[in-house]
């Protein structure tokens, strides 16, 4: 299957040439052959299959092209991206926000599942801390992501339950769930929406980020 | 002139001779199963031959105060003390506490390194134990942090 | 019902100002760690493993790999390591050192490169090309990378793979770039190469082959991008297959003046 | 068979400090392989150096040993040109001896 591709290459760019086109192949023939390649190259392994790339949203094939030009993704677009993302987050069903920071902590541990390596049914872990601080006392944290120490104290949340903590509350529900709402091409996952965390994990992670007596607001 | 069988007989006395005469100070270079075996730094010391336990400031152990895996980490022990017949290398936590035994001899300096699988964060020992059946030891903490994607 | 708030957002932000003291024994600490391990890395058996393969008659045809051409010649090993992959004409081919000693191991040896290339790394004879691929490495130790971009193809590929660079999929919506496509970030305690340009001597693609601590296993750079896309939850990218060329491609070329440590010792 | 080892003794003064590092899987016996079954113990359990055919060291190791073992040890009295031989025996009975010379 390599030879192939690369002999549909190789006269692709000899027609070039034929055509005098000395600058090689265009955005778009480049962005083609990318994709063919793409087919070619990967290929399903235990449940992670081929089309997890193929039939990726518009959320991420757009943020890839704007990535590869190198400039910021186009306003308008980055607008619709961020309502489509935010119309497709799952509220709580039963209302209940806060979950329990200490399982949370587990899951914000783990950065287990989905991979081709995983099992299939396991529950994912969040990954949480592969790119952010949260506990102090866990000194093996990444950076890629800001710190999450203090996450709700430093935003006054001394009571979830309060009205006044309810934008806080829901705004970290919804980050959690899709952070493309509030970033169309953040680099963090969308956990909820894609499927990574359940609702009752996600509840957990929030517990982690604004229980009071949770070690993040320590 | 000696027949076949005699031959075969005198080397066997050789071999025998050699075994036990040879190098007295590698008599003990068979497994010591029993100090493998144990799970504590003490009962480990004590299989190994130890009768009284002692810190001591004459014993060395080095190591990384952080580990990024458990499954190397890099450890050594050492001592100028006269009279010391083995240095260990253990690790508190893991399953069993020893790693490695090493011999001391005339030949070799009391100065030993080697790599250690360490299941979580630990306490890591050097233990000296003398001719006289003292075990001097020295300790430090080694931290074991959980390393990439946390997978 | 309506979410978010522009405040919210605005404390998002605010968060952005990290405490950095309260890491620097721990990144002292692990740096002191590798310092410790650097004298005797365990790639230097899989690289005596790999001479001897080189110089061994083996395979159907009981040949040696000595007439093999890595780029610069058939023989030549000193130097080929930093100007791969690159377009080979007798296969028509963009080609890394991997594919490259597969071919070899099929013209020169008999051996069936598409049986090698379906093999599990670490296994049989795929372990043989990691062993082979740790010892060219290791002939071009401190020499700088400098990679063709005089063929169209070797100019395709680059742009084909930083495509693949900046590729976001998978359940977590993860790019090579979501890691390695800023400076100074780190996952959990390591240190995260940013490689969209040349990130030094000895890092990222500089540094491969390596020993892996962690897993006590010899890993080329076909398995290191393999396990990256596993871990970004991508599909099995084939063994030296187009994707993982092209990718490398870039990366290599990206690395230009960056001198090879090849093979590295890591977590 | 064993791959073989990797030997680096270098003298300085009136001895010489030996490197090894050794071809080993090092199994502790507790791990579990992918269909749940323990693999069993695997690993160097006895260590042996002779300088000039002479024996100057010995150890015994467990299974905590890091896999493909390093080692360090210093030979009082070794110099430039003497030969060292290491020798390891696994659990299994498995040995490998290689020889290195003193730089």
């Amino acid at each position: 299957m390599n030879k192939k591709t690369q002999l549909v290459l190789a006269s692709l760019a000899a027609a070039l040439v034929a055509a005098g086109c000395a600058s090689g192949p265009s955005v778009a023939e480049l962005n083609a052959l990318t994709d063919k390649i793409v087919k070619a190259s990967f290929r399903d392994q235990s449940h992670v299959k081929v089309a997890r790339l193929t039939a990726t949203d518009e959320t991420n094939t757009a943020c890839s092209e704007a990535d590869v030009a190198g400039k910021p993704l186009d306003e308008k677009i980055a607008k619709r991206i961020e309502e489509a993302n935010m119309k497709a987050i799952k509220w709580p069903s039963d209302g209940k926000f806060i979950g329990d920071w200490k399982q949370g902590e587990a899951i914000a541990q783990s950065g287990r599942g989905l991979t081709w390596t995983d099992s299939a049914t396991a529950l994912n872990g969040g990954n949480c801390y592969n790119c952010h601080q949260m506990d102090k006392k866990e000194i093996s944290y990444g950076t890629i992501g800001p710190s999450l120490y203090n996450y709700g104290k430093i935003r006054g949340v001394s009571n979830p339950d309060d009205p006044a903590s309810k934008p806080i509350v829901e705004y970290t529900w919804g980050k959690i769930w899709n952070a493309k709402a509030y970033n169309a091409c953040s680099n963090m996952p969308r956990a909820g929406h894609m499927g990574i965390l359940n609702e009752t994990q996600v509840r957990h992670i929030v517990g982690l980020l604004l229980d009071p007596k949770s070690p993040v607001n320590q | 002139m000696q027949n076949r069988r005699e031959t075969l007989k005198q080397s066997a006395v050789v071999a025998g001779l050699l075994a036990t005469a040879g190098f007295p100070q590698f008599a003990h270079a068979a497994f010591n199963k029993a100090a493998f075996d144990a799970k504590s730094v003490q009962d480990a010391a004590k299989a190994a031959g130890a009768t009284s336990m002692a810190e001591s400031k004459d014993v060395t152990i080095i190591g990384p105060d952080i580990a990024e895996n458990g499954a190397v980490v890099p450890l050594g022990a050492s001592s100028a003390l006269p009279g010391v017949k083995h240095l260990l290398i253990m690790v508190e936590k893991n399953p069993s506490a020893l790693v490695a035994m090493f011999h001391v001899t005339d030949a070799v300096e009391a100065n030993f390194s080697t790599r250690a699988k360490m299941g979580q964060s630990s306490d890591v020992y050097a233990v000296a134990l003398m001719n006289d059946g003292r075990a001097l030891w020295a300790k430090k903490e080694v931290k074991v942090t959980l390393g990439g994607c946390g997978g | 019902m309506k979410k978010t708030s522009t405040l919210s957002m605005a404390a998002a932000l605010m968060m952005c100002v990290v405490p950095a003291m309260a890491q620097k024994t721990a990144s002292q600490g692990i740096d002191e760690y590798r310092a410790m391990l650097q004298d005797g890395n365990p790639a230097e058996l899989f690289e005596a493993k790999g001479e001897d393969l080189w110089k061994k008659a083996r395979g159907p045809k009981n040949a040696t790999l000595e007439k093999c051409d890595l780029g610069k010649g058939p023989g030549v090993f000193k130097g080929v390591f930093v100007e791969l992959p690159k377009y080979f004409a007798d296969t028509q081919k963009m080609q890394d050192l991997e594919s490259r000693l597969v071919t070899c191991m099929e013209t020169l040896q008999g051996f069936n490169a598409a049986e090698i290339s379906k093999t599990a790394f670490g296994r049989g004879e795929m372990a043989n090309v990691t062993a082979l691929a740790t010892w060219v490495a290791a002939e071009s130790k401190g020499m700088k990378f400098n990679l063709s971009q005089s063929h169209t193809q070797e100019k395709t590929f680059y742009e084909v793979g930083k495509r693949l660079f900046f590729q976001r999929g998978g359940t977590h919506d993860f790019s090579c770039a979501s890691c390695h496509g800023e400076e100074g970030k780190r996952i959990r305690l390591q240190d995260l190469p940013i490689l969209t340009k040349n990130p030094g001597d000895g890092v990222g693609f500089a540094a491969w082959p390596a020993y892996r601590v962690s897993n006590g296993q010899m890993w080329s750079m076909q398995l290191r991008l393999n396990d990256c896309y596993r871990q970004q939850r991508f599909p099995y990218p084939g063994f030296a297959s187009d994707a993982t060329v092209a990718l490398s491609t870039y990366l290599g070329v990206n690395a230009k003046g960056a001198a090879s440590i090849a093979p590295a010792i890591k977590r | 068979m064993a791959d073989p080892m990797r030997i680096r003794a270098q003298a300085s003064g009136d001895k010489a400090t030996v490197r090894v590092l050794m071809s080993h899987e090092m199994e502790t016996g507790q791990r579990k392989d992918a269909s749940g079954k323990t693999v069993p113990a695997w690993f160097i359990q006895e260590v042996t150096a002779k300088l000039n055919g002479k024996d100057v060291f010995s150890a015994e190791w467990g299974p905590a040993v890091s896999k493909n073992p390093f080692l360090q040890f210093t030979v009082k009295g070794g110099k430039a040109g003497d030969k060292i031989a290491v020798t390891w025996k696994d659990n299994k009975g498995d040995t490998r001896t290689d020889e290195a010379t003193v730089s």
